[in-house]
């Protein structure tokens, strides 16, 4: 069954210059236990994304879609509420920047504990703090904390990034969510606890079937932990599958150089040798380009780029181009 | 061939106030030697607190080492003496858009770094100004610019052409690859190597990015705690790293 | 409750403070108001008491504070006609030469008891004998007290005039003079000369605090004191055993307000029941209002600009008359008095009987003035200081616009003023010194006699105890004011007088300014309050009609 | 954090010698004889001078004369006021508690009024609501406090006559002086006329303490704002609206104690501002505290009194300043770091 | 084709000066503050030249004279006049020569001096900087106005002894807060750039540091200049400030106060005018501080 299901999802900013469209008709799914990952550089939309399914995108973002289901539910009708407490049940987010997301005036026990709904809590009342407190060791100790004594009486300025990280994903999976979406959860840390945090991630989508939508800009870094990706590119989906083959066989132009970019990608490579690298940047929000908006870094580039390609399927593989890299376009 | 650049024996310490009165000495660098060739690449990795940011202050002369020396084309660098120095060594900063004055604009600022060090005339300097903007991808437009009106990928080129102006031996690239979008992290290796190729530029990388560094150095320092753990050729580092914790760093980036 | 000074007593408190907050702080009804609030009334005046006995000051805002609410005097004036009335003295004797006084005492008068003093017998001579040796006896214990200095007093002589005072009984005082003097018994009647009580004098002496005398005041009078807080108010209680019908209010305050403004706004919210000296400006104003009464009365009052004539230049007579002539005093009347007020020709208002109506009205002439400068040899002119009191007096309501008038006037002739201004205290301090050049101030009667108006102002033993503030010593006007004061007859007197004020006219240590009518601004719930036309005012028999 | 605290203190101690050097300095300062300006004596015969002279260690240096002055602050002998000629620490500690009173209620309100509506008005800060808020804000930190204080006293008290303008109560209650806090006075007096004292003194207290509160409230008002505002847009606010917490919580738990941990330093500024404006407004309402005190002393040339009223009103403000300093840090883990 | 955003965009192209300028203008509030606050200046520097009447002519004959448009009022006194016969309006327009004239001069000479000192303080450390730093959190305690009170207290009132008094009061904020901003500027990345490239002392403090701290001093001095005025008119008001015939507005509101009710104007507008003053201020603070977040947050 599909956990999520997002058909055309568009979010525009309210700018004094008109309305900017910063996600351009994005389709997103997620079957319950997959691990997708939701690559694109900067400016691609893919935080608005994530922050537009959690729901914390200020007002001055005005968020469409075709379809925004939520186990076969549309959310996005659903009073503001209600929304917010299906929601709030079932989907958690990390962030980039751990010790930024929490609270710095509050102890780290008080902040968990905070994060374990009542409904969990099996026991009579007057157990309940007990209880709490009980959880919220044990979920320490789920992410690897093995010293809670001292973590939980500690303030966030006191600990490393990667502990912070660790408890935010304590505090995510305290509520045993369907759905967690960690948005470039490693970016702030250092390449061994990077690593760390990536398997603590997979093993809770191993062991317990939660569902993980793991947003970055380095494709290398989540290619071995997912199991599905997208590629978004500067607001619009350029590609999206199955990792494995896409990483083997990308159809879109964008995909395929950000593989090759990456010098792990090319066994072969001569260290101190050229890498592959598509010509121009990504473009600033005030200044979009229409139609494919690749367009004017794409090597393939035609008159018919102007024109915004639909999103065709290959099988399980989904991608946006007038001009794929492989095969016919099929109609 | 003689070394570009000669470290030996580098030592620092900081005193940190543990309490009244009471002070810890804390070692940021241990005894760190190090050489580098004209024309090579060097890459420190380490995390945070090994030492890595201490070493590049001292290299571009921020701070005074406590004990050894550093030796630039054979002679011992006069510390504090950038106008000299800068025909030698540049220092590229993490992130380019905070190393730019928000109120200046990119022309002034080349302007000025060629008007500190050299004794060009107006005329002069505006054609250095125009060339190095050329040499790095970029138009004589963009020296009217704000750096705020610049992409990332734009920033770090404006930062090499500050870099460069002065023609230098040496590049010091402190994490300056590191927080770049992957796409554009490529168009500026390829340009690096480029430059390296053409002139016979020596990079001093300090990163924690070891997929990048097995790609583009030649030799590899690791850091840890101020400690010098392994030091050698990058492949061989990669094979066969002697120190636990070189191998961890390495497994966790290339596993 | 685990806050361990909320005690049960406490909460009462509070919640009662919460109750009553809310609801009825806007409401301005009040029932039962306690006895002391309700009957109380409450006397804004313009400033804080010097002292508390009348014998070391001459200000009038302090002998309107003290002396008719807390002393008697021997002898009471008519406030209409002038005459004296028995006071304290229940009738009095004067030998053939006019030099032997004997007063014969009321019985039964009683002194104030209060927390710090209870009579254990009424008035007898001893205090009057204790009263007046303080002020001539140089050893009296007490004589030193407050700086010996007894303006008043040492201004009319009294030293020397006054060679004994006795007692040969318990009721009876005599007075020895060393001279006739016409003006003794209305020295006598002034608020000055307030009887203070032995008895407390002894206590005071006893226990060392001579200065409580002053400070913390015993006298016969319709109120006893009860609190003074320094600009802020004075407390009284009704003296329950007063010898004359007692006093209506229980309690009397005298709210101290300086500001003008400000004690206008509290007669209009009622925190005032009497203002002393509204502003005349909006007498108009203030008449329309149907809560306020204005009470108007002729006073015996001159407002001044003296020259320190001991200064140079001030000490050439040409100086002081061009000074004189430069200003516009119609414009004055005007601006400062809004009308309310004659213009002065002499010291003496016109309503005395010495006034001598062929004195020339001063001219506002500045082409004369510049020619006197001139010849004085100030042809350019010189800079010199107007000090301007800093308070509203009866007879100068706005000094500081007096003096910005007259700055703008004397400009004209080339003379360069400014405004010099200090808070009232420190401005009388300095005055005494003699530390400025002229000032504008003025006098008020104490008594009806026209001595009153000459002695303490221009003579040569008041130049010395400071209150004359032209700083002015003529030997020839002091001759005519002595010879007016050993006869007793009046027809003889006056010419001297009138002599007096034309010699003065030429000399013009002090330009006259204006004679100001008394104004009273009163609730008009508030009855029998009485101006007296020789400064202070009764309040005993103030009473407040409540609805 | 007892190192902190000590580290506060010694930093106290300092501003405190600091500030006593200056009063002292003041002595020499002023016009006048140092002894007359230190003793508050007009005059005195050649024996007092004498006396004096020992006393105050005039014939020394500086620094004796400075310790000496030190000596006789500590013991309580502060000089006389060269206006009443009474000792200057009475007559302080009979004016401070009026002053302090009014302040304190004025500060009352304006954290009780200034912070909700802040916080109200940051909850929508585009609405009508939170614009007209911000409206009366500038206004209100705008407005002269003299200027406020007649237009009020104009409306309420000679236009509508419904307050009185001056004093702490009507003058014809007599409340003992306790405490030298008027309400409290009332309270502990056995007076049968409490209630009427009361409502009267309440009626005095109104206006005095509305003027000065604006200032405060309406800055307090503004500051939380932007304080809420700032501390909204922070990514831990998002997490915990992430874990499920309803807006109120967070507002609760992680928005207030965030936003008001500045606030509570502001209150330390606050006040120093209050304080000043508590010398006009005492003015204009005549109401007998330390603030009206001291101008009326600088009318008056008393030298005495100023240098007293300087150090007293300044400690006051410094201790206050510091308190809430120590206060922010206490609940602040974030400042305890360093 | 790797240049397709070659052309600047109209957005991006402004210098951050025009960029603040734009966030300025979109706030109507802070435009109207700066429209007021323009004419408070102008009147500053014009009002002698476009008084009606000369502010210090006593007229005897046209004494509180009521405003124009009360039927005894004349058009030619269009606020009346005083007790003395002076015209109002020219008074009162004389007046912001005074309030707010004296107040921008105060506040500009507090800035110069904490520019200067402030700079001493932020470009050398150590232990010097830690005694300033004491004696700055002394003087920072101390409101400004209990500063000037005792300020003129020692000299004596007077609008030349005023002026003294608050520009030494707003000192050691002006201090405190440059000191600030340029401790904050040479943490920067650029200034060590900057300093790497060469450039002395003296070429880091007007390259860069002055430029940047710009905005800071600006704001500073809107603040100051509120403080500055209601000082200004706080300490006339008092007595303490400005003397008898000066036209300063608080000392109009405090000579007229006797006659507050035959003569409310006297009262009611040169307050109304302090008001004004103040607000036009604030509002333009208010506006450039909401700018400078706006244009951070771009």
């Amino acid at each position: 069954m599909l956990l999520l299901d997002i058909k055309n999802l568009t979010i525009e900013l309210n700018t004094p210059d008109g309305l900017i469209r910063a996600v351009d008709r994005v389709n997103l799914s997620l079957r319950e236990g997959e691990t997708r990952g939701l690559v694109g550089e900067s400016g691609s939309g893919k935080s608005l994304v994530a922050k537009a399914i959690v729901g914390v995108l200020n007002k001055r973002w005005q968020i469409s879609a075709d379809r925004f289901n939520w186990r076969g539910q549309d959310i996005l009708t659903l009073p503001y509420e209600q929304q917010r407490r299906v929601i709030g049940r079932d989907i958690a987010m990390i962030y980039q920047e751990p010790s930024r997301s929490l609270d710095p005036t509050a102890a780290i026990l008080e902040q968990l504990e905070e994060a374990i709904p009542d409904h969990l809590l099996e026991g009579p009342w007057w157990k309940r703090s007990y209880l709490r407190r009980r959880k919220a060791i044990g979920l320490l100790h789920k992410v690897g904390i093995r010293d809670h004594q001292s973590v939980l009486q500690s303030y966030p300025y006191q600990l490393s990034e990667g502990v912070c990280q660790k408890i935010m994903i304590a505090m995510a999976i305290a509520k045993n969510p369907k759905l967690l979406i960690a948005d470039e959860p490693t970016t702030a840390l250092e390449s061994t606890t990077q690593a760390q945090l990536f398997r603590l991630l997979a093993s809770f989508n191993q062991l317990k079937g939660m569902s993980v939508l793991l947003i970055s800009h380095e494709l290398e870094s989540i290619a071995r932990y997912t199991q599905s990706l997208s590629v978004l590119y500067c607001g619009q989906l350029v590609e999206a599958g199955e990792t494995a083959a896409i990483i083997k066989q990308p159809f879109h132009p964008y995909t395929h150089a950000l593989i090759k970019s990456v010098p792990e990608f090319q066994p072969n490579l001569q260290p101190k040798t050229p890498l592959y690298a598509l010509p121009g940047s990504i473009p600033v929000l005030q200044h979009l380009p229409i139609g494919c908006r690749l367009g004017p870094r794409c090597p393939n580039a035609r008159k018919e780029c102007v024109k915004t390609p639909t999103l065709e399927r290959l099988q399980n593989h989904f991608y946006s181009c007038h001009f794929p890299l492989t095969g016919t376009k099929e109609s | 061939m003689s070394m570009l650049l000669d470290v030996r024996h580098l030592s620092k310490s900081y005193r940190k106030s543990a309490g009244w009165f009471r002070y810890r000495h804390v070692h940021a660098l241990d005894n760190i030697s190090f050489s580098l060739q004209q024309g090579k690449t060097l890459a420190i990795v380490g995390e945070t607190g090994s030492g890595k940011s201490t070493l590049a202050k001292l290299l571009v002369g921020i701070e005074k080492p406590d004990h050894g020396h550093i030796l630039l084309d054979g002679t011992e660098v006069q510390l504090r003496h950038y106008r000299q120095y800068n025909h030698m060594v540049r220092f590229i900063f993490q992130d380019a858009s905070k190393s730019l004055n928000p109120q200046q604009k990119i022309g002034q600022m080349l302007d000025d770094v060629l008007r500190f060090n050299t004794r060009m005339d107006s005329q002069q300097r505006m054609h250095k100004i125009h060339q190095t903007l050329k040499q790095l991808g970029l138009l004589n437009e963009h020296s009217d610019y704000y750096p705020h009106m610049f992409s990332g990928g734009q920033l770090q080129r404006v930062a090499l052409a500050r870099a460069l102006i002065l023609d230098p031996k040496l590049l010091i690239l402190d994490e300056a690859l590191t927080a770049l979008d992957p796409s554009l992290r490529a168009q500026i290796v390829n340009l690096l190597l480029e430059l390296q190729q053409k002139t016979g530029l020596a990079y001093l990388l300090i990163t924690n990015h070891l997929r990048l560094v097995k790609h583009i150095a030649d030799d590899l320092l690791v850091l840890h705690q101020g400690k010098a753990l392994d030091y050698g050729n990058t492949a061989h580092v990669f094979k066969h790293a002697e120190h636990d914790y070189s191998r961890k760093l390495i497994n966790s980036a290339i596993a | 409750m685990n806050l361990p000074w909320i005690t049960t007593a406490n909460t009462r408190y509070l919640t009662r403070l919460w109750l009553l907050s809310a609801a009825s702080v806007l409401s301005a009804c009040q029932p039962q108001l306690p006895e002391t609030v309700r009957s109380g009334l409450v006397y804004c005046s313009e400033g804080s008491p010097e002292s508390f006995n009348p014998q070391l000051v001459t200000s009038g805002t302090t002998i309107d504070a003290i002396s008719q609410q807390l002393y008697d005097r021997l002898l009471d004036i008519a406030p209409g006609s002038g005459e004296l009335l028995p006071g304290l003295a229940l009738s009095w004797q004067v030998s053939d030469d006019g030099l032997v006084y004997q007063f014969t005492l009321r019985p039964d008068v009683q002194f104030h008891h209060t927390e710090y003093f209870t009579p254990s017998r009424p008035l007898s001579a001893d205090d009057v004998v204790f009263t007046f040796n303080r002020i001539m006896l140089t050893e009296h214990p007490f004589h030193a007290q407050g700086g010996a200095n007894y303006p008043f007093f040492q201004s009319v002589d009294w030293a020397g005039l006054v060679k004994s005072v006795t007692a040969p009984s318990r009721t009876q005082v005599r007075f020895t003079l060393s001279r006739p003097d016409s003006s003794f018994l209305s020295n006598l009647a002034t608020d000055f000369a307030a009887i203070l009580s032995a008895e407390y004098g002894q206590q005071l002496q006893a226990s060392g605090n001579l200065s409580r005398l002053d400070s913390h005041p015993i006298g016969t009078g319709p109120f006893r004191f009860r609190e003074y807080q320094k600009d802020v108010l004075i407390r009284y209680y009704r003296h329950r055993h007063y010898w004359r019908e007692l006093a209506k209010p229980e309690q009397l305050v005298f709210d101290i307000v300086p500001n003008n403004a400000r004690r206008m706004a509290k007669l209009f919210t009622h925190e005032c029941d009497v203002v002393a000296f509204p502003r005349v400006a909006e007498l108009s104003l203030i008449s329309q209002r149907p809560d306020v009464d204005v009470q108007e009365s002729t006073s015996m009052n001159v407002g001044f600009w003296a020259f320190n004539t001991a200064k140079a230049p001030f000490n050439n007579v040409k100086v002081r008359q061009a000074l004189a002539l430069a200003i516009n005093r119609e414009a004055i009347l005007q601006a400062v008095y809004f009308g309310h007020a004659t213009a002065a020709n002499s010291v003496l208002p016109p309503t005395s009987w010495a006034y001598n109506p062929n004195l020339s009205a001063q001219q506002f002439d500045p082409i004369r003035a510049r020619q006197l400068l001139t010849e004085a040899g100030y042809a350019d002119g010189f800079s010199m200081d107007i000090w301007a009191m800093p308070v509203q007096r009866l007879y100068n309501p706005n000094a500081l616009k007096m003096a910005e008038l007259m700055q703008a006037d004397l400009a004209q002739i080339g003379v360069r003023a400014s405004i010099v201004s200090y808070e009232w205290n420190s401005f009388r301090r300095k005055l005494g010194a003699n530390e400025h050049d002229s000032v504008l101030i003025g006098w008020s009667a104490d008594n009806a006699d026209p001595d009153n108006f000459f002695r303490p102002l221009l003579s040569c033993s008041a130049a010395q105890t400071g209150t004359n503030r032209a700083n002015w010593c003529d030997e020839n006007f002091d001759r005519f004011i002595a010879q007016a004061l050993l006869t007793a007859d009046q027809k003889q007197r006056r010419s001297y007088y009138m002599a007096a004020q034309q010699y003065l006219s030429e000399q013009m240590p002090l330009l006259p300014i204006a004679h100001s009518q008394r104004f009273q601004a009163i609730n008009s719930t508030i009855k029998g309050i009485q101006i007296n036309p020789y400064g202070g005012i009764a309040l005993a028999n103030a009473t407040k009609d409540i609805k | 954090m007892i190192l902190y605290l000590l580290r506060r203190l010694v930093l106290l101690a300092f501003v405190f010698i600091a500030l006593s050097i200056l009063a002292f300095s003041l002595g020499y300062l002023f016009p006048g004889e140092p002894w007359q300006n230190f003793s508050g004596l007009r005059s005195a015969s050649s024996e007092q001078l004498a006396q004096l002279t020992t006393l105050y260690r005039l014939d020394q240096g500086y620094i004796a004369q400075y310790l000496a002055y030190l000596t006789r602050i500590f013991s309580g002998d502060w000089g006389l006021s060269f206006a009443s000629q009474q000792p200057l620490l009475q007559e302080m500690l009979t004016l401070l508690p009026a002053t302090l009173e009014l302040a304190a209620y004025a500060l009352f309100i304006s954290f009780f009024i200034g912070i909700p509506i802040g916080i109200i008005a940051a909850v929508k800060p585009d609405g009508v609501l939170s614009k007209l808020i911000s409206a009366i804000a500038v206004t209100g930190y705008s407005i002269p406090v003299f200027w406020w204080a007649l237009l009020l006293i104009m409306l309420f008290s000679l236009g509508l006559g419904w307050l009185p303008t001056a004093g702490r109560i009507g003058v014809l209650y007599e409340v003992n002086h306790v405490t030298g806090f008027m309400l409290l006075d009332i309270l502990l007096s056995d007076s049968h006329h409490q209630q009427e004292a009361l409502i009267n003194a309440l009626r005095h207290l109104l206006l005095p303490t509305l003027v000065l509160a604006t200032f405060p409230t309406t800055v307090m008002i503004r500051f939380t704002r932007d304080s809420m505002l700032d501390v909204w847009e922070q990514s831990y606010i998002k997490t915990a609206r992430a874990k499920g917490l309803n807006r109120g919580q967070v507002l609760y738990r992680h928005g207030l104690r965030n936003a008001l941990l500045p606030v509570i330093r502001q209150i330390g500024l606050q006040f120093s501002t209050l304080i000043t404006l508590a010398m006009i407004t005492e003015v204009i309402f005549s109401w007998p505290g330390i603030g009206r005190w001291l101008i009326d002393s600088i009318y008056q040339r008393n030298y005495p009194a100023i240098q007293a009223g300087l150090l007293v009103i300044s400690t006051l403000v410094i201790s206050v300043n510091m308190l809430t300093e120590i206060l922010h840090t206490l609940f602040n883990p974030l400042a305890r770091k360093r | 084709m790797a240049k397709f955003r070659l052309l600047p965009d109209e957005y991006l192209a402004r210098s951050p000066l025009t960029q603040l300028w734009r966030e300025f203008s979109r706030q109507h509030s802070a435009i109207a503050g700066l429209i007021l606050f323009s004419g408070f200046f102008l009147l500053a520097l014009l009002s002698p030249l476009i008084t009606p009447h000369d502010p210090y002519l006593q007229n005897d004959a046209l004494l509180l004279l009521p405003p124009s448009w009360s039927e005894l009022g004349l058009v030619q006194y269009p606020f009346g006049t005083d007790d003395l016969g002076r015209d109002m309006f020219s008074r009162l327009l004389v007046g912001a020569r005074y309030t707010f004239g004296i107040a921008m001069i105060t506040v500009l000479g507090a800035l110069i001096m904490g520019l200067l000192l402030g700079t001493l303080a932020g470009m050398s450390r150590g232990v010097k900087s830690s005694v300033f730093n004491h004696v700055l959190d002394l003087a920072l305690t101390i409101p400004s106005l209990l500063l000037a009170i005792i300020i003129v207290a020692i000299l004596g009132p007077g609008l030349l002894n005023t002026t003294w008094a608050i520009m030494l009061a707003l000192l050691p904020q002006f201090v405190h807060g440059i000191r600030n901003a340029i401790a904050e500027q040479l943490n920067q990345d650029y200034v060590i750039a900057y300093r790497l490239d060469g450039a002395n002392n003296w070429q880091v403090f007007s390259r860069i540091v002055l430029p940047n701290i710009w905005e800071r001093l600006t704001l500073m001095a809107t603040m100051a200049l509120s403080t500055a005025i209601l000082d200004i008119a706080a300490l006339g008001f008092l007595g303490l400030g400005a003397q008898a015939p000066t036209a300063e507005w608080g000392a109009i509101i405090a000579d007229s106060l006797d006659l507050i009710y035959v003569a409310p104007v006297g009262v009611a507008i040169p307050g109304l005018l302090i008001f004004l003053a103040v607000l036009s201020v604030n509002l333009v603070g208010d506006g450039l501080r909401a700018a400078a977040k706006k244009r951070r947050e771009n």
